[in-house]
C-alpha cells in the first residue's frame, strides 16, 4: 500500500533537494556586496514611503474576530445536518437553542456598535 | 438508531447559569442600573445551587448517554464528588458576586471605543480623562461571563468523558481569560490577560494532545470505559504504550489549572493583574473543578499505581516549597496571596498523591476549606483596596486593627486559618491530607508538608503583624485633612467576608455534616 | 494504506514544532499561531484515529477543538488588542510589569 | 456539678469577646472589673470541681464531659469533649489562680496604656485556651489549646509593636514555636493513622499498639520536641528570652506561671506513652538536666532583671522536664505549681521595680531599692528564696523532691540538678541584693522611685503567701499532692509499681535532703559576699587600716580564692555559654534559618523573569520530565 505514496516522497524530497542545494550553492559561490540600495524593498523601483508593515485600523480585528466566531460555530451544524432526519425533532430543539445562543450574541455585538465602522 | 437520553437533572446546574448568563447580556442591553445585573447573577447562581441539592436529594447517578460505536458511556455524572465540588464552586461564584457588586464599576466602566481612540492618538493616558457621558459600562458583560465559566467548572466537575472535561475546561478558561483583562484602564490587567491567555492556550495544547493519546492507547474517551479498557486481557490495542504518555500530557493540562510547579508560573501575575474580585473567584473555584477532574481522571486512569503517586507526590513538595518561599518576600498581597494559593494546591495534591480514603478527604475538605478562607482573603484586599487601583500592597492595611477592627479581627481569622492555626477549617484541611499521607506511607510527605506549613505561617503573620502592631501609613492629619481616601467597605464586601469567615469557623468546629458528606462522595470512587 | 502511526508521528512532529515556535518567537501573534498550529497538529491525531478505530467519535473530537481554537482566536485576538491600545507593541517581551 | 465543667471556658470566652468588640465603648473602668471578674469566676469553677473531686473515692476521679461531637472521618471520630480528673483540675486551679491575680495585678499595671481593652481581650483569650489545654479530653482539642496559647504569647509580646524590638521578639517565638508544634502535629497524626483514636483515655488504653507498631519512640520524641519548644528547652528556648520585651504581667503570667508549663503538662499527660518508651523518656530527663544546667549558667551572667528572671525559668523548667524524665510526674507537677506562685511573684515584683523605676531593668543601676519599696521588697526576697530552694519555703519542697527521684534513677542527673540548684541560689540572690541592698547606683532612679499601687502590690502579698504555703502540700512522707495526683499517671502502667519498691533506704532521703538544703543556703551566703560584703566594703577602707586590714585581706585570700577558682571560671564559662553558645549559636542559628528562608524566597522571586517564553519552557520541562517519569518508571 505504501508504495503508492512512493512519488510523492520522491517529489518531496526532489524538490526540497533542489531548493536546498540552490539556495546553498548560490550562498556559497555568489559574491556578497549588500549596498543600501540593495536593501530597500524594491531594488529598482518607486522609493518606499514609510513602513510596509502597516498598521491596519483596530476595527479590522473586531470584524475578523466576530467573523471567526460565528463562521466556525457554525461548524457545529454540520454533523447535525448529516443526521437531522434520525435526530428528528429532538435535534431540531438542540439545534434552535444553539442559534439562539448564538443569536444572543449577535444581538449583544450589534447593539455595542461592534457593526458599526467609527 | 437510538435517541440520546438526555438525563436534565444532571445538567440542571448549567442551563440555569447558561440561560441567566444570556437573560443578563439581553438585560445589559436595556437597564441602566447595572447593580440589578448582579442581583440576578446571584440567584441565578443560588438556582444552580438549588438544582445541585435536588440531585444529591436523588443520589442516584444521572448518565448523560452519548450513543456511539465505541459503546455508550456517560459524557457527565452526578455523583458525590461532582456535586461536592459542583457545591464549592457555586458557593465561590455566588460569594465572588456578591463581593463584586459594589466594586465592578471601578474596573468595568470605560470609554467607549471612538473616544478612547482619540484619546489614544493625542494623550498617551486614556485613564487620565474624567469619565464623561461616553462612558461603557460593561458589568453586564462581567456577570455574564462569571455566570459561563461556573457554569464551565461546574460542568468539569461532574464531566466522566475526557472530551466533556476538556470542553467544560475550555468554557471556563475562555470567560477567565476574558475576566483577567476585564480592567482595561490598567495595562497590568491586560498584560495579565495576555500571559494567561498564551500559557493558557500552550497548556489546553497538552492537555488536548494528551487526551488524543489517551485515545489512540485505549479507543475510548469515556472514563468508565478507559478503566473497562486498560484491564489486561479486555480488547486488543495496539497503541497501550501512549497511555502514559497521553496521561503525562493530562497531567500539564491539570497543572497549569491548579497551579502546580512547574506549571505555574503565569499564576502570580495573572492573580495580580486581574481585578481582584476575579481574582478571589478564580483562585478558589477553578481549583475546585480541576481537583475533581483531577480526582475522576486518576482514579479512572492511573488507578493510583505507586509511580503516578510519586509523581504527584514530587509535584506536590515543588508547589508547596516554590510557593512558600516566593510568598515570603512580596510587597503586593494580591501576589503574596497567588504564591500562597500556589502553596495550598501543593497541600491539595498531598491528598491526592496519599491516593487512600483519608487523603481524597482530605483534599476535599481542604477545597472547601481553601474555598471559604481564600476568597475571603481576597474579599478583604477588595476591602481596603482604592478605586482607582487595581493592587493591594502591605500600606493598604497597616494598622487596620486601628481603623477598622472588625475587618482587621476578620481578616486575622482568615490568615490564622490560611496559616493551619486550629480549630479553623484550613487547620484541618491540613490535619486531613497530612494524616492521609501518613496512612499512605508517606510519612516523609507529611513532614515535609508540616515544615512547609510552618515557614507559610511567616508571611501569614506578616500580614497580621502589619494590621494589628503597626501604626497606619498615612497619618491621622493626613486623612482628616481629605489627602489620603478613607475607605469604607461597603456593606455587600463587608457580607462576603463575613460569609466566609463564618465559613472557615463553621468547618472547623461543626464537621461531622460536611465530612460525612464527603466521606460519602469518596466511597463511590476506586480507590485502594 | 498509510500505517496509522505515520499520522501520528506526523502530528507528533507537527505538535512540536508548535511548541518550539511558542518558547523562541517574540511576537504574540505568531506564539498563538504556534499554539493553532498544535491544536491542528492533535486534530490530525484525532482524525487519524477515528479512521482507525472506524470510529466517528474522533471526527466529532476534530469540529469541537476547531470550535474551541476559534473561539480561542477571538478571545486572544481581543486580549492582544486591548494590549497593543495601551503599549504599542507586539513584541512579547516588551509586556513584562508583572514579575518577581 | 462536674458537668458544668465547660463554664470555666464559657466565662474567658465571653470576656474576650464583650471586650475585643466593645472594649472602647465600655470605658477602662468596666473592664478594669470585667476582665479579672471572668477569670475570677473561673477559678470558683475550678474549685468547685476540686471539691467534687475531692468528695469522689479515687477510682471515680475521672470525668468526661462531651460537649458536641466534633469531627468524623470514617470510623474516626473527635468530640469537643473536656476531661475532669485530678491533674487537670490542679492545672485549672492553677491556671486561673494565678492569672486571676495577675488579672488584677495588670489593672494597676496597664492603666495608663492606650490600648487598654486590646490587651485585656487578649489576656482573657489566653485564659480560655490555657483552660482548653489543660482540660481538653483528647490530643487534638489539647493541640487547639497548643497553637492557642502560642497564638495568644506571641499577640501579648508584641503588645508594645512601637519598639521594634517587641515585634520581632513576639515574631520569634511564634516561629519557634511553630518549629515545635509542627512536631505536636506530626505525633497526632502518628498517633491517629496507629491508634484511630485521639482520645486520651483510648490512646493510653491501647499504648501497647503503638509499641507493636514501632512508632512510640517517634510519637514521644515528637512530643518532645513539642514540649521543648512551648516550654522553652534547649534548644529551643531562644524565643523565652525575647518575650520579655512584653509587658510583665505577660512575662509573669504567660512565660513564668502557665504557658510554658505546658510542655511538662503534655509530657506529664503521655505519662503513659513515656512509660513505654524508656529511651525517649531518657532524652526528656537529659534534656531536662542540661538545660536547668545551662540556663542557670546563663541568668549568672544577666544584668537585666527579667532577663534573669526569665533564664532562672528556663532552668526552672528543666527541673519540671528532669522529673517528668524520671518518671516523678507528680513531683514535676508540684513543681510546676510551686513554681507558678513564686516566678509570678518575682515577675510581678520585677514588674513593680519597674514601674517605680520608669521601665529601667538593668540592676547595676539600682541599688538599696529596699528603702524606697518596702513590701516589693519583702515579696521579692521570698520569691528569691523560694526559687533559691531555702528550705521550708515551697521551691525547697518541690525541689529536693525532684532531685530524690533523680538520684534513684542516676547519680549524674542528681548531681547536675544540685549544682544548679547551687548556682540558682547564687543567681536567685544575686538578683536580691544587688537591686535591692548595697548604695544607690544611679541617684536620679532612686530618688523617683516610689512604691506601686494597691491594685499591685496586694497580688505580690498573696502570691508570697502562695509561694511560701504552697509547698506544704507535699512534705516528704505526707505528700498530699502525689497521693492525689499518682492514680492519673499510673492508671494503666504497672512499671512504676516496680520502681516504688526499689527504694532506697529512707535515711538516703534525709541526707540528699539536708545536702540540698546547704547547698542552697551555701549559694546563698556565697551571693551574699560576693555581691554584698565585697563591694560594699570600699577598697581604700581596706587599704588604711594597717595590720587589722591584713586580716581582713587574708579573708579576701578567700574570696580571691574563691574569684580565681570558682568565680571566674563561671563569669567566663557564663559569659561563653551567653555570648557564644546562645547568641552566635543558638540564636544565630534561629535567625539564620529565618534567613535562608528569606533569601530562597529572594531568588524564588527571581525565578519569575514575567517573560512568557519563560514561562511557557517551565510548563514544557516539566511536561518532558512527567512524561520521561512515567513512561520509564
Amino acid at each position: 500500500m505504501t508504495e503508492a505514496y512512493l512519488p510523492i516522497l520522491v517529489m518531496m524530497v526532489v524538490a526540497g533537494g533542489f531548493a536546498a542545494i540552490a539556495l546553498g550553492v548560490s550562498a556559497l559561490l555568489g559574491p556578497r556586496r549588500p549596498n543600501p540600495a540593495k536593501d530597500t524593498p524594491y531594488e529598482s523601483g518607486i522609493v518606499p514611503l514609510g513602513d510596509a508593515r502597516r498598521r491596519f485600523p483596530v476595527q479590522f480585528y473586531v470584524i475578523a474576530v466576530l467573523f471567526i466566531l460565528f463562521d466556525v460555530e457554525v461548524i457545529l451544524m454540520y454533523p447535525w445536518a448529516v443526521a437531522a432526519r434520525q435526530l428528528g425533532l429532538f435535534g431540531l430543539i438542540e439545534m434552535a437553542i444553539f442559534v439562539v445562543i448564538l443569536l444572543v450574541g449577535f444581538i449583544y455585538a450589534w447593539k455595542n456598535d461592534a457593526f458599526k465602522w467609527q | 438508531m437510538t435517541f440520546p437520553t438526555l438525563n436534565f437533572p444532571v445538567i440542571a446546574p448549567q442551563i440555569v447559569l447558561v440561560a441567566a448568563a444570556l437573560i443578563i447580556l439581553l438585560a445589559d442591553l436595556m437597564v441602566a442600573n447595572k447593580r440589578i445585573l448582579g442581583w440576578i447573577s446571584l440567584i441565578a447562581v443560588i438556582g444552580a445551587l438549588a438544582a445541585v441539592f435536588v440531585c444529591r436529594s436523588d443520589s442516584a447517578a444521572f448518565p448523560l448517554a452519548l450513543g456511539g460505536p465505541s459503546g455508550p458511556g456517560t459524557m457527565a455524572l452526578a455523583d458525590g464528588l461532582g456535586l461536592f465540588a459542583s457545591a464549592a464552586v457555586l458557593i465561590a461564584a455566588g460569594l465572588a458576586i456578591l463581593l463584586a457588586i459594589e466594586r465592578v464599576g471601578d474596573f468595568s466602566r470605560f470609554e467607549k471605543p471612538g473616544s478612547e481612540k482619540k484619546q489614544a492618538r493625542s494623550g498617551d493616558h486614556p485613564i487620565a480623562e474624567a469619565p464623561g457621558p461616553q462612558v461603557t459600562d460593561r458589568a453586564g458583560a462581567y456577570y455574564a461571563l462569571l455566570l459561563l465559566a461556573t457554569a464551565g467548572m461546574t460542568a468539569m466537575a461532574t464531566a466522566s468523558d475526557l472530551m466533556t472535561i476538556f470542553i467544560a475546561l475550555e468554557i471556563f478558561s475562555l470567560a477567565l481569560y476574558i475576566l483577567v483583562g476585564f480592567n482595561r484602564r490598567d495595562l497590568r490587567s491586560g498584560e495579565a490577560a495576555l500571559k494567561y491567555f498564551l500559557l493558557g492556550a500552550f497548556a489546553s495544547g497538552f492537555f488536548l494532545y494528551g487526551i488524543a493519546l489517551i485515545y489512540a492507547a485505549t479507543g475510548t474517551t469515556s472514563l468508565e470505559a478507559i478503566l473497562h479498557n486498560i484491564q489486561p486481557m479486555s480488547i486488543s490495542l495496539p497503541f497501550r504504550p501512549l497511555l502514559p504518555v497521553g496521561m503525562g500530557l493530562l497531567l500539564v493540562g491539570f497543572g497549569f489549572k491548579l497551579a502546580l510547579v512547574p506549571f505555574h508560573m503565569w499564576t502570580p501575575d495573572a492573580y495580580q493583574g486581574a481585578p481582584t474580585p476575579v481574582t478571589a473567584f478564580m483562585s478558589v473555584a477553578t481549583k475546585a473543578a480541576a481537583f475533581a477532574a483531577l480526582i475522576r481522571v486518576l482514579a479512572a486512569v492511573a488507578s493510583y499505581d505507586r509511580p503516578w503517586l510519586l509523581a504527584l507526590a514530587a509535584l506536590a513538595v515543588l508547589t508547596m516549597t516554590l510557593g512558600n518561599l516566593a510568598a515570603l518576600r512580596q510587597t503586593s498581597l494580591k501576589r503574596m496571596l497567588a504564591y500562597s494559593s500556589i502553596a495550598h494546591a501543593g497541600y491539595l495534591l498531598i491528598g491526592l498523591a496519599a491516593g487512600n480514603q483519608l487523603g481524597v478527604e482530605g483534599a476535599l475538605y481542604y477545597l472547601l476549606a481553601y474555598t471559604f478562607m481564600n476568597l475571603g482573603a481576597f474579599a478583604v484586599l477588595l476591602a481596603v483596596q482604592r478605586r482607582d487601583e487595581n493592587d493591594v500592597t502591605g500600606d493598604r492595611i497597616l494598622g487596620l486593627a486601628g481603623r477598622q477592627p472588625l475587618l482587621a479581627a476578620l481578616m486575622a481569622v482568615l490568615m490564622f486559618s490560611l496559616a493551619g492555626i486550629p480549630p479553623l477549617a484550613g487547620f484541618f484541611g491540613k490535619l486531613y491530607v497530612f494524616s492521609g499521607a501518613v496512612e499512605a506511607g508517606l510519612a516523609w510527605l507529611a513532614i515535609v508538608g508540616v515544615l512547609n506549613s510552618a515557614l507559610g505561617a511567616y508571611y501569614y503573620l506578616r500580614v497580621t503583624i502589619l494590621m494589628f502592631m503597626a501604626e497606619p501609613a498615612e497619618s491621622d492629619q493626613e486623612i482628616s485633612s481629605g489627602k489620603v481616601e478613607t475607605l469604607q467597605p461597603g456593606w455587600a464586601v463587608m457580607t462576603t467576608v463575613v460569609l466566609a469567615v463564618l465559613g472557615t469557623i463553621v468547618l472547623g468546629l461543626w464537621q461531622w455534616p460536611w465530612t460525612q458528606t464527603i466521606a460519602q462522595a469518596v466511597s463511590t470512587l476506586a480507590l485502594r | 494504506m498509510v500505517p496509522i502511526s505515520y499520522y501520528l508521528i506526523l502530528s507528533a512532529i507537527l505538535f512540536t514544532v508548535g511548541v518550539v515556535g511558542v518558547l523562541i518567537r517574540r511576537n504574540v501573534l505568531i506564539i498563538f499561531m504556534s499554539v493553532e498550529m498544535m491544536l491542528n497538529a492533535v486534530n490530525l491525531t484525532f482524525a487519524a484515529l477515528a479512521l482507525h478505530f472506524l470510529s466517528l467519535n474522533g471526527q466529532i473530537f476534530v469540529l469541537m477543538a476547531m470550535v474551541v481554537a476559534a473561539a480561542e482566536v477571538a478571545v486572544g485576538l481581543a486580549i492582544v488588542m486591548t494590549v497593543v491600545r495601551h503599549k504599542d507593541t507586539t513584541n512579547i517581551e516588551d509586556v513584562n510589569l508583572l514579575k518577581g | 456539678m462536674l458537668d458544668y465543667a465547660w463554664l470555666m471556658l464559657l466565662f474567658p470566652a465571653l470576656g474576650t469577646l464583650i471586650i475585643a468588640f466593645f472594649g472602647r465603648r465600655l470605658g477602662k473602668g468596666v473592664i478594669s472589673w470585667l476582665a479579672p471578674g471572668t477569670v475570677l469566676l473561673s477559678f470558683a469553677v475550678a474549685v468547685s470541681q476540686f471539691a467534687t473531686l475531692l468528695g469522689l473515692p479515687a477510682e471515680e476521679r475521672h470525668h468526661e464531659v462531651v460537649l458536641w461531637q466534633w469531627m468524623t472521618a470514617g470510623s474516626f471520630s473527635v468530640d469537643l469533649a473536656l476531661l475532669i480528673d485530678q491533674l487537670s483540675v490542679t492545672m485549672a486551679l492553677v491556671v486561673t489562680g494565678v492569672g486571676f491575680l495577675i488579672h488584677v495585678y495588670s489593672v494597676g499595671y496597664m492603666h495608663d496604656d492606650p490600648r487598654y481593652s486590646r490587651f485585656f481581650a487578649y489576656m482573657n483569650f489566653f485564659i480560655l485556651m490555657m483552660l482548653t489545654l489543660v482540660l481538653a479530653n483528647n490530643y487534638l482539642l489539647l493541640y487547639v489549646g497548643w497553637e492557642g496559647v502560642g497564638l495568644a504569647s506571641y499577640l501579648l509580646i508584641g503588645f508594645w509593636f512601637e519598639k521594634p524590638s517587641a515585634a520581632d521578639a513576639g515574631k520569634k517565638a511564634f516561629i519557634v514555636n511553630r518549629v515545635g508544634d509542627f512536631g505536636l502535629a506530626l505525633a497526632i497524626m502518628f498517633i491517629w493513622s496507629t491508634v484511630g483514636s485521639l482520645r486520651f483515655a483510648d490512646v493510653f488504653a491501647n499504648a501497647d499498639v503503638l509499641v507493636a507498631a514501632g512508632v512510640i519512640g517517634t510519637v514521644t520524641m515528637l512530643m518532645l520536641l513539642a514540649a521543648t519548644g512551648k516550654s522553652a528547652q534547649l534548644p529551643l528556648y531562644v524565643w523565652l528570652p525575647d518575650a520579655m520585651e512584653g509587658p510583665t504581667p505577660v512575662s509573669a503570667l504567660i512565660h513564668a506561671a502557665t504557658m510554658v508549663t505546658a510542655g511538662v503538662y503534655m509530657t506529664a499527660r503521655s505519662a503513659a506513652l513515656f512509660d513505654l518508651a524508656p529511651t525517649s523518656a531518657m532524652w526528656v530527663a537529659g534534656i531536662g538536666a542540661a538545660t536547668a544546667l545551662y540556663a542557670a549558667t546563663i541568668a549568672l551572667a544577666q544584668t537585666d532583671l527579667k532577663r534573669i528572671l526569665a533564664y532562672s525559668t528556663i532552668s526552672q523548667l528543666g527541673y519540671m522536664f528532669l522529673a517528668v524524665g524520671v518518671g516523678a510526674y507528680a513531683s514535676g507537677i508540684f513543681h510546676l505549681a510551686t513554681h507558678a506562685f513564686f516566678k509570678a511573684l518575682l515577675f510581678l515584683a520585677a514588674g513593680s521595680v519597674m514601674h517605680a523605676l520608669h521601665g529601667e531593668l538593668n540592676i547595676n543601676k539600682m541599688g538599696n531599692l529596699r528603702a524606697k519599696l518596702p513590701t516589693t521588697y519583702w515579696t521579692y526576697l521570698i520569691g528569691a528564696a523560694a526559687l533559691a530552694g531555702i528550705p521550708l519555703l515551697s521551691g525547697f519542697f518541690s525541689k529536693d523532691e525532684i532531685l530524690w527521684y533523680a538520684w534513684q534513677k542516676s547519680p549524674v542527673l542528681w548531681a547536675v540538678g544540685l549544682v544548679t540548684a547551687g548556682l540558682t541560689a547564687i543567681y536567685a540572690f544575686r538578683s536580691v541584693f544587688v537591686p535591692f541592698w548595697g548604695q544607690p547606683r544611679d541617684q536620679k532612679l532612686f530618688h523617683h522611685a516610689h512604691e506601686s499601687p494597691p491594685a499591685m502590690t496586694v497580688p505580690l502579698i498573696v502570691l508570697a503567701v502562695g509561694a511560701v504555703l504552697a509547698g506544704y502540700i507535699g512534705i516528704p512522707h505526707l505528700s498530699l499532692i502525689e497521693g492525689w495526683l499518682e492514680p492519673v499517671f499510673h492508671a494503666g502502667g504497672a512499671a512504676a509499681e516496680g520502681a516504688k519498691a526499689a527504694y532506697p533506704a529512707a535515711w538516703v532521703e534525709w541526707v540528699l535532703l539536708a545536702v540540698s538544703a546547704l547547698v542552697a543556703l551555701a549559694g546563698a551566703y556565697f551571693a551574699y559576699t560576693a555581691y554584698v560584703v565585697k563591694t560594699s566594703i570600699p577598697k581604700q577602707v581596706r587599704d588604711s587600716l594597717g595590720w587589722f586590714a591584713r586580716l581582713v585581706e587574708n579573708k579576701y585570700y578567700v574570696d580571691e580564692l574563691y574569684d580565681k577558682v570558682i568565680v571566674n571560671p563561671l563569669r567566663d564559662l557564663a559569659n561563653w555559654f551567653a555570648g557564644t553558645v546562645d547568641k552566635a549559636g543558638l540564636d544565630g542559628a534561629v535567625n539564620g534559618i529565618a534567613g535562608i528562608a528569606g533569601w530562597l524566597g529572594g531568588q524564588a522571586r527571581r525565578l519569575q523573569t514575567g517573560l512568557v517564553g519563560l514561562y511557557a519552557l517551565s510548563i514544557l520541562f516539566g511536561a518532558v520530565a512527567l512524561v520521561a517519569w512515567l513512561v520509564i518508571r
